[in-house]
Parts: C-alpha cells; structure tokens; sequence
C-alpha cells in the first residue's frame, strides 16, 4: 500500500518536472555548464578555457540581459559517458541556460543529443572535428576546425611551389581529419603527398616515423598531433637533422601551442603552422586580452584555447544581451550570424553551419626578447569551414 | 582377475638421482596392503607417481587393468583413485559439512549445477549425512575446519577421500601428528573402511601398519625390498636390519 | 636500419633504468609498486626546474634528479610503505594507486598541467654519422649513461657485500634474516635507489617521452610490461625485456606502422604465453 | 561398540539429511544486513529523483565491479583487463540499436553474448601456470589490443569520434528513456539487482563451492576430481558476460559509445573500486561504486582541479587503516554502545 503510494507521489513529482523542462531559472539568474578535462591528460585545456571564461566575467561583470550569470564548472577528465551524465545533470538539476567547453571530439558528439533534447544552446569551445555542430542545432563553436586551418595550410604549401609531401598525423579524429583534408587540397592544387603516416595516439616516441620521413625525402612534412607532444614532435624532427635536409614542417598551429611555446627552445623554430590564433596577434584588442589573461593567472600565456573560451563567453553574453534569456531557441537565433571582433581578429557565427567564421594566418616562430612567438607572416580572411561548405 | 592396482617398473628420477627404481607392486581388490620403507625410501615420490602429481620416467601404471600412466590427476580422481595427504590438504575455510559436499557432489554428477543452491538435493544430502557420521564428524559438522582439534582434522582427510568412492584408495600416514588421545577413534574408523575399497597404506607407525595391514611391502632407497604378510616381514632379518634397525634410531 | 635499432636500444635502456626499481621491489618484497612512477616524475620535475629556473646545466641536474627522488623513497618506504608489506598484493594496488593519485593532483596544483619542457645543451643536439649511419646525439648519450649504470649495478650487485646481502635478501628472505641480514634495512636503501633510479630515468626522458603531471600513469603500463616480461629474479630479465620492447616498439612502427599499437602487446602476450615466469626465471 | 554421544545428536533427529541440508544452506540464506541494503537502494530511487543520472552510473560500476568480483573474489584470477568486455558489451549494444533494433533488452542480452564468447575465448590465457602479475598484464594486453581493434575499425566502431547514432526504443515499448534519467535508473538498477541474484545464487551453488575449494585448496580439489580449469574458465565467461551487460546498460543510458569504454582507465578504476570495497562477498563492487563515485562526486563539486588529491588520500587512509577495521567499526561501535547500555 505504502509503495503504490510513494510510487505515485513520485510519478506526479516526475511529471511536473518534466513538465517544467528545459525549465530556465525563474529567478534572473542564468546558469552556464562549462565542462572541462580539469583532470588527466587534457587538463591543460581546462585551465586555459577556465581561466578564459573567468577572466571574461571579471571584465564584462556577472550580468547581461538583465540576468546574473552563474558560471558552474565541471570536471569530465576527457571521458565521454562522464561529460554526458554531468551535462545532463547540469540541464535536469541546475537548469543551466547554456553549456559550454568540451575538451574533446567525443565529448561534443556524446552529448549534442542532449542539446537537442533540452534545446540547450552548446557552446563548444575546443573540440575541432569538423562535424559537431551537424550533430545538433544547438551546438555552435567558438574554436575553429580542422579542416578550416589545414585547408589553408595546402593551399600555401602548393602556392610556394611545393609538390612532394609527406603527412604524419595522430591515429584520432582530428588527425584523420586532418590528413584527408590535406590530401585532396593539396591533390587540387597539384602537389602530391607521397605518403600518409599515422602515429598511436599512446606514443612517446616518434623516431621511427621521423626515419621513414628522412628516407622518403620529401619537399616538406605536414603534421598534425594534439598539442603537448608537438614539442617533443618537433625537437625529435631537429635532431635527426630534419630541419638541415632540406625539409620543411607544416603544421597545424597546435603544434607551437602559445601555453608552451616558450619551453621548446630553439627546434620550435623550423615550423610553419597555421592557425587561427596567436598570442603575438598584433591588435590593440589582443595585447589588451593577453596582459590582462597574465595577470589573471600568474603569467600562463593564453593558447587558442583561451581565445575559443574567451569568445564563447562573449557568444553567450551577446545572445542573452540580445535575447534577455527568452530561452535556448531564441538565443540559438541570435548567436547565428553574429559577428564581433575577437583578439584573434574579426570573427562570425556562419548562419548555416552554425561554425565559426574566422582569418587563418601562416605563421613562424620568431625569438622576441627573448621569448617564443608564433609571428604571422600571411592572412587568410573570413575562411568558413570547407569540412561542410564543400569546397 | 586384474588387480586394483598395479605398477610395472615405474620409474621416476631427478636429476642424477634416482627415487623410484623399476618398482613393481600389486595391490589386490579389497586388499589392506601397507607400502613402508625408512626416511627417504621413496614413499612419498610413489605415491606421488600413483596419483599423478608428478609424471613418470619409465614403466606403467595399472588400475583395474586400464593404463593410466598418462592421465592427469583429476582423471585418475574420476576413475577411481582417492589419496589422503601426508600433511592435511583441507579446505580451512570449509566447514566439514561443505567439504564433504562438495566432494559427493562432484561424484554425484551435481558439481558443476550452477543453477542450485547447494543443499537441495536429497540423495546427496543422504550421502553426507552417511559420511560424516562414518567418521564421527557430527558434533564439529559446521565449524570452520581449521578450528578442529587435529584428530577431527585427519578424519575429515579421509572422510573426503573416500567421499569421492574411490575403488582404491592410498593413506599416506594417515596417524601422522594425533594426538594419544584421538588416536583410537582415528584407528577405530580405519578398521571400520568398508571393505570393497582396496587401501594401499603408507606408513611410519608399526603399531597401525601391523593391526591394520594384511600383506606389506618394504621399499628401500627407491627400489622394492621385500613384500609377504606382517608375519614374514617382521620375522624377515635384512628387513628388520634396513627398516627396523634405522627405525630405533629415529 | 641501424639508426632504427639504435633508436630502439635508447629507448629500451631508458624504459630498464625506470623499470628497475620496480623489479627489485617486486622481486625483494613481493611489493606491487604502481607508485613507482611517480618517482620518476620527481627527477623529471627535478631536472626540468633546476634547468628552467635557476639556469643550472643539464648534467649538473641528473645527480639531482636521483637523488631527490631517492630521499623523498627513503622517507615514504620507512613511513608508508613499511606498513603495507605483510597485506595483500590488492592492498598494495589500492595504496599505490593512491599515491598515484596524490601525485599527479599535487604536480598539477605545484607546476600546472601543461607539459613541462628542457632545451638540451648544444652538444647534445642534433646528430653524427658513423659509417653513413646517422645517430641521434641525445640517443647515444643515453645509451652510453645507461649501459653504464647497468655496468655499475650489476657491479654492485656481484661484487659488494651489500650486492651478496641483497642478493640472498631477494633469494629467500627468511633464510637472509636468519644469517643476521637486516633485511629491513637492504630493503629501505634498494627502495631508495630504485627509487632513484626511476627519477633519474625520469630526467633522461623528459625530451623523449614529454613530462606532465599525469606522466606516473603514462609510463606505468610500460614499466610494467618490461618487468613481467623480465621477470624479477635477476637484473639481465628486465634489461633484455626492456631492450626486446624499445627495439620492437621502434622498429614495429617504422616497418608495419599499421600494427602500430598492436606490437608491444601481442609481443607481450606470446612472450608471456611462452615464458609465464619471465625471460629468467626463477631457479627454483 | 562406539556409543559415543557424538552420534546422538544426528541419529536422534528423525531425518539426519535434514540437519545437512539446514547447515549446507545456511551460507545462501539472505542476511538482514542484505535486505537493508537492497531497500536502501530501491529507497534512493523515489527519493533522490534529481540524482539518478548518477546513481545509474553507480549501478552500472557496480554491477561491472561485481562481475571482477566474480573471477577476482571467487576464482582467485586476478585482472586488469576486465574492461575489455565492458567496451565490448557496450559497442555491440550500440552497433544493435544502429543496425539491428533500438528495442533495449535485445541489446542487453546480444552484449552479454559477445562479452561471454570473448571471455571464454581469452579465458584459457588466464589457465597458464603463472603469477598473479602476469596474469593482470595478460588480461591488460588483451584489453589494450582490442582498444586498438576497435580505433582501427574505425568505419564500425566510429573510431576516436565515437559512436553516435544510438537511439534505443522506449523500454518494454512504454517506457522512454527521459533526461532526468529516471527510466535509466529503473532499468540500470532491475538488470543489476537480476544479475546480482544469478550471480549469488552461482556462488551459493554446488559449483560456487567448487570454485571455493579451488581457492582454498588447488591440489586436493584436483584429487577430488574437480576439472579446477573447466570450472575457472566458466565463471571467468560468466564474469565477462556481466561485464559486457554492464557496458551493454552504460551505452544505452547515454546512447553513446566512445573508446572511452575500453581505456585503460575503465579496467584500472574497476579493480580500484573492487578492492576498495572489498573482494569476495560480492557487495563489495557495489558498495566500492557507491563510495567512490558519491566521493568523487563530492570532490570535483569542491574542486574539480584537485579532486584526485583528495580521493588518493581517502583510498590512502582507508587502506592504511585495514579495510577489515573499517568494516568491524560499525560492530565494535554498536558493541561498546550495547555495553554501555547494560552497565
């Protein structure tokens, strides 16, 4: 008797809180989910997006469209089903009116049904696999993608008359991403990548594909690996005398990472990269947001990390601005479209794709007072995503 | 008529060194045979052959006439050939009640049901209740084992020996360590072994193997001394030099 | 071809000298070390603070980088680990883990999550030719450090009375006790070395295997795969294991790249499928 | 002529096989502290509806602890390779719903099936006369190749992107998977409590004791007659199909798959958690999932940077204290109380 009775009672209390889904808080409050690899290998991630997302609150005050922002901070430690479970829960029990961050490809794909579930827009401020944002229309992405920068990169390399390349990527997502992306661009272009090495992701040791490059002899290398190992990458590259032979490095700018760069010492200087971000971008907007990302957290220097944190932040403020948190749908509407001007440079939310609309620049690492920066030499402007667009 | 047990020249060496040396036993069905020798005569390496725990160099193993030199331990086991260990080989943590289950059980057919909670089916259940009061075991029926007084202990030895219902059965030193106090009942429950089980002793103690035995062999540095009933042994004088003169040393 | 092997011998020296302290705590005390990485993040940590700090030379840094780890060893055996030896190898999981545990979160919160990198000294830089083969300076810089350290060791272990006492400790410990060994104490200076070892280990790897808060557990699955396949009942196990899986890790990726993560672990398995007890076994 | 009265108490009972029975089931019989437990567990459902996601995440470790627990606590084979067919179960419960049906226990028991076939597969490499180490690095090794197999076979498993595409049917067609989690909880906690009883009733069975007297005993089980290899490889196959049923539950609760499931970690984290809460009376993996995740639950709330810190010391602590005092603390407690009460 008793149980059908709590049975029922909790079968109303369900219901009226179904009812109540996506329930924003009543109370002017907007909370925003950011969940980050705090932990485990990709921690580095997390404490340059939080520090990001935090500093933008200390500038920009904790209101915006007339509700107090509420920044709750999560730890997935890079594992999919625990950044599906703490996204959930951040919908169902604190009634976030946003996510945001999403370290990994996996961790974006595991819970954009969530998003579409809960009509919570998503903001995904790291992960670069191309296609994420088809995966739910509310996710939108503040980083770039893989294809975005890599496309650009084989449209320089052929343009610089190069046309034998060997690329080394990580056996994962982006690195496969990036590889295909680089073969058919660089394939249209005219040039020819000769062969297409993959590494374990679990690697310490990158000598003996190093070996097969140098035997190979080709014009330049194109690589692609998480950042974090690109140093080890690239100190790998100089001593086999890579740098001397002749053969240049393509990169993808996760390589010379801006957290670390400093630490690589000198081999960091034989790479090219491309990418969308650079501490050393030269505008007022961004020598404003590294010193101020200095201070804020005891001289770490941001990476394109930061940036994706940085402007996700901005995204979601500029929506609720626009919108006074009418609810997921509404602000979805107003993030599309949207355009501002991010240290990076100027930046779009492409209506369609719901992607991220940025410049790709070509850069070198340059030794100014004494410190590593990733200089940029050439601009591509307004490069949309060509993983969706086609091109 | 084949015999329960046989040995033909078996064989076992390691090394340089030689501890079973072509010994050819016959153990007759229903037999109460006992196998002694002096300290490091080879008992234990011959029973150890017998049961398979280590293989053979030579010769063959005979039960019931069926080769079974090559088979492995838990084969022999199933057809028939139950051993008692010099030192308990119990199960602690069991109590006597499960011990002995488990073991009719798996004669049974019933140890491998998964499906059933032990304790369900009752001409298993008629099986234990025989066994343990055969070896007096009731009152201490479901205590851990290794809380039992040692007697008790070297029952339940033989209890889950002869709860498999071997055919032939070897005690290795089955009074070894009880106490005077516990050594009638041992001794009682020996004589009382249903008498269609053919018992190869291997023993230390004269007094057990002399009231126990009916025909005895005499192993002596690895190779077969003497065989005869107790009579002819305890009056053969190179046996009471070998065995008996090294025996009041120890 | 010969690069590769070199390659390979490198990397396998470096994966002996981190595993070795391991082996000897396995062997000696029946202990299940999962920690035993964490220690050699000490030296890299060392190492690469005392470098990019304070400016002191890379080689100046490796006594450093032992004998750090080596003391903060010898403390946490006679204050922790002492108290584990008699309880289950599943306690011994649960403890190390912990410490694990405590480790990578305290080198995050201390020096941050972001790999932690050196820039060697020149003369360790880039390459030289012999006879047309081109050889990583740092690679042969490692191979020599680490053959002599093994040189050392296996002196030590032959030739001192503290080798014969530890010797007899890993042999039978009881027996050891017996003879008047103070097996407590061979075993808090072996736990120190080891310990040692693995931070010094640590600092050689930095440039080739990175350095990051979560670098106990990076190299834990190595580590261990060297010492179950080595065995523990002598030094040449692990050092022929180790250089059976830097040479084939190596040169696996550079001739089936497809097998790629495959090798090192089905390698593993054969060899253990073969060899249960480990390439030496124990005489027993 | 041996009128002792150690035979009377047998003989004076009408039926002596009765005595047997009552004393050879004793062991099966549910204790009082068991229904507490299963009440407490029934109670959190209706009374925590806003943490169900992850009281489902507790039940499915928990029932992959259990099944550890099995080969860990009741065979004696130690493991860290488990995760192998947790990932297993988890991808073919999602690659069921992609290709075949959305319809869950479809999934469930197809999962379950393939864990228990790659069990019983590996199952003889865990047979060979060796330490427990090699046996944890064999098992390791298997887990790590098939992690590689499934990242090679990218165009099945999705590769590192993960599996999506997941969509599971409402349970028993009526029941929708909601976002509260609470269908997932109900379903994650009916197919660990069966499992649960299956597996306890398996080790208060003729072939439970079997495997226990193989622990305690090899070589006079194997003078028994017991085929001590059969009766391992058995439940090792069984463990593993618990396992894959776990994996099977944690994929259709999130509808995602990702190589996630067949890292290191997952083996690694089970083995902890067993451990934690103790091996071989088959609560510990649950009790060990409760305690872990509520702890690191509470952590990274407080700080989701440091969490690991705190949690290391608390494994620390408790391991350093004895797990067995830790558990008779409670009883000493209610002893002393008890006294006090008295006097």
């Amino acid at each position: 008797m008793k149980r059908r009775h709590m049975l029922m009672g909790a079968a109303l209390g369900l219901s009226t809180a179904i009812a109540g889904v996506p329930a924003l808080a009543q109370d002017g409050t907007f909370k925003i989910g950011l969940i980050l690899p705090m932990t485990g290998p990709f921690a580095s991630t997390g404490r340059q997006i939080e520090a990001a997302a935090r500093l933008y609150m200390a500038q920009h005050g904790d209101e915006a469209g007339g509700q107090k922002i509420e920044l709750i901070l999560k730890d997935d430690a890079g594992v999919a089903d625990t950044t599906k479970r703490l996204a959930q829960e951040l919908i169902v029990r604190d009634k976030v009116g946003a996510l945001a961050g999403f370290g990994l490809t996996p961790l974006a794909m595991a819970t954009a049904p969530l998003s579409t579930r809960g009509q919570t827009p998503t903001v995904v401020m790291a992960a670069a696999t191309s296609s994420i944002t088809e995966q739910s229309p509310f996710i939108v992405r503040t980083s770039y993608t893989t294809p975005q920068v890599t496309s650009k990169i084989a449209e320089w390399a052929a343009s610089e008359g190069m046309t034998k390349v060997v690329t080394v990527v990580s056996d994962y997502g982006p690195g496969i991403d990036a590889e295909k992306t680089f073969v058919s661009t660089f394939g249209n272009a005219g040039g020819e990548v000769t062969d297409t090495l993959r590494v374990p992701l679990q690697n310490p040791d990158f000598s003996p594909f190093l070996q097969k490059v140098a035997d190979a002899q080709p014009d330049a290398i194109f690589v692609f690996v998480p950042s974090g190992v690109g140093a080890q990458f690239m100190k790998q590259y100089v001593e086999r005398g890579l740098d001397k032979s002749g053969i240049k490095l393509l990169a993808d700018g996760g390589i010379t990472d801006d957290d670390i760069l400093n630490g690589m010492g000198d081999p960091a200087l034989a790479a090219i990269t491309g990418f969308h971000y650079s501490a050393a971008h030269d505008s007022a907007k961004n020598d404003e947001f590294v010193q101020a990302f200095q201070e804020a957290t005891n001289g770490m220097r941001p990476n394109f990390m930061a940036v994706g944190g940085y402007d996700g932040m901005h995204l979601i403020y500029a929506a609720l601005e626009e919108t006074g948190g009418e609810g997921g749908e509404a602000m979805m509407d107003a993030m599309k479209g949207m355009s501002w001007e991010s240290p990076r440079g100027p930046v779009s939310i492409d209506p369609e794709t719901r992607d991220i609309v940025q410049n790709v620049y070509l850069r070198r690492v340059e030794r100014q007072d004494d410190q590593l920066w990733n200089i940029e030499f050439q601009t591509f402007e307004a490069v949309k995503d060509p993983g969706k667009t086609g091109s | 008529m084949t015999a329960a047990l046989q040995t033909i020249a078996l064989e076992k060496r390691f090394g340089g060194l030689v501890a079973t040396d072509k010994v050819s036993l016959t153990l007759a069905h229903g037999a109460r045979h006992a196998l002694i020798g002096p300290n490091g005569a080879g008992k234990t390496t011959f029973v150890n052959l017998l049961t398979g725990v280590l293989p053979t160099n030579g010769g063959q193993i005979l039960l019931d006439g069926v080769d079974i030199t090559r088979k492995s331990q838990i084969q022999r086991a199933r057809m028939g050939l139950g051993r008692t260990f010099q030192i308990n080989q119990l199960f602690g943590a069991m109590t006597p009640v499960e011990s002995i289950g488990l073991a009719v059980s798996e004669r049974m057919g019933g140890g491998g049901d998964f499906w059933r909670g032990i304790g369900t089916r009752a001409d298993i259940m008629n099986e234990i209740a025989g066994l343990i009061d055969r070896f007096r075991l009731t009152e201490v029926m479901d205590q851990p084992t290794h809380l039992l007084p040692y007697g008790k202990q070297r029952l339940l030895e033989i209890a889950l020996a002869l709860a498999s219902n071997p055919r032939v059965l070897l005690l290795d030193e089955p009074a070894a360590g009880v106490p005077e106090a516990e050594r009638a009942e041992l001794l009682q429950t020996l004589a009382e072994l249903p008498r269609d089980v053919s018992i190869l002793l291997i023993e230390h103690d004269m007094d057990l193997v002399f009231s126990f035995a009916d025909r005895i062999t005499v192993l002596v540095n690895g190779a077969h001394f003497a065989e005869g009933s107790p009579q002819q042994i305890m009056s053969d004088p190179s046996v009471q030099q070998v065995y008996l003169g090294s025996e009041e040393h120890a | 071809m010969l690069t590769i092997l070199i390659d390979g011998i490198a990397y396998g020296m470096l994966l002996f000298v981190m595993a070795l302290g391991l082996a000897v705590t396995l062997g000696l005390m029946n202990f299940v070390n999962l920690a035993h990485g964490a220690f050699a993040m000490i030296g890299g940590y060392v190492t690469a603070l005392a470098m990019n700090r304070l400016g002191v030379p890379f080689l100046l840094t490796l006594p450093f980088a032992f004998l750090i780890p080596a003391l903060v060893g010898l403390v946490a055996e006679r204050t922790l680990y002492v108290r584990m030896y008699r309880r289950s190898h599943l306690d011994h999981v649960l403890f190390s883990i912990a410490l694990v545990f405590m480790s990578i979160a305290g080198a995050d919160w201390l020096l941050g999550s972001s790999q932690m990198l050196i820039t060697l000294p020149p003369w360790l830089q880039g390459r030289f030719e012999v006879l047309g083969v081109g050889i990583g300076r740092y690679r042969a810089f490692l191979i020599v450090v680490c053959a002599a350290l093994v040189i050392v060791l296996q002196m030590v272990l032959a030739g001192t009375r503290f080798g014969a006492r530890l010797r007899a400790s890993v042999d039978d410990q009881r027996a050891a006790r017996g003879l008047g060994i103070n097996v407590n104490r061979i075993f808090a200076l072996t736990f120190a070395t080891g310990s040692g070892l693995a931070g010094l280990g640590g600092a050689l790897g930095i440039e080739i295997m990175g350095l990051d808060p979560t670098f106990p557990l990076k190299i834990l699955v190595y580590v261990l795969i060297v010492v179950t396949i080595g065995g523990t009942a002598s030094l040449t196990g692990p050092f022929l294991a180790a250089l059976i899986i830097g040479t084939a890790d190596v040169a696996g990726k550079y001739y089936v790249p497809e097998l790629g993560a495959f090798l090192i672990y089905l390698l593993m398995i054969v060899l253990l499928i073969l060899r249960p007890q480990g390439l030496i076994a124990p005489a027993r | 002529m041996m009128t002792d009265t150690s035979l009377s108490p047998l003989l004076a009972s009408p039926r002596p096989n009765e005595r047997v029975s009552r004393d050879l089931l004793r062991r099966g019989r549910w204790k009082p502290a068991e229904f507490v437990f299963w009440l407490i567990v029934a109670a959190s459902f209706f009374f925590l509806p806003d943490r169900h996601l992850l009281l489902s995440e507790i039940a499915i470790l928990g029932l992959f602890a259990l099944s550890l627990d099995l080969i860990i606590g009741y065979a004696g084979v130690v493991s860290l390779g488990h995760g192998a067919f947790f990932g297993l179960g988890a991808y073919v419960a999602g690659l069921t719903s992609i290709h075949l049906t959305g319809e869950p226990l479809t999934g469930l028991v197809l999962a379950a099936l393939a864990a228990g076939l790659l069990g019983l597969a590996t199952g003889p490499l865990l047979l060979l006369r060796a330490s427990d180490l090699t046996r944890l690095m064999v098992t390791l090794g298997v887990a790590m190749l098939v992690l590689e197999g499934a990242n090679q076979a990218a165009w099945l498993t999705g590769g590192a992107d993960g599996l999506t595409g997941v969509m599971i049917d409402p349970l028993l067609g009526r029941f929708e998977f909601d976002l509260f989690g609470t269908t997932g909880y109900a379903y994650c906690l009916i197919v660990t409590f069966a499992f649960f009883l299956i597996a306890r009733r398996v080790v208060t069975s003729p072939y439970g004791l079997s495997l226990r007297a193989i622990r305690d005993n090899p070589l006079r089980a194997r003078s028994m007659g017991i085929p001590v290899g059969r009766r391992i490889l058995g439940l090792y196959a069984f463990s593993a199909l618990i396992a894959g049923a776990a994996g099977a539950l944690l994929t259709q609760t999130t509808m995602f798959v990702s190589l996630d499931v067949l890292a290191f970690h997952r083996s690694a984290d089970v083995l902890l958690i067993l451990v934690l809460g103790g091996v071989g009376y088959l609560y510990g993996g649950l009790l060990g999932a409760i305690g872990f995740k509520l702890l690191q639950d509470w952590f990274s709330a407080i700080t989701p940077q440091y969490w690991m810190f705190w949690m290391g010391l608390v494994l620390l602590v408790v391991v350093l204290i004895g797990r067995e005092n830790l558990n008779a603390l409670p009883r000493t407690l209610l002893a002393r109380f008890r006294k006090e009460g008295r006097t």
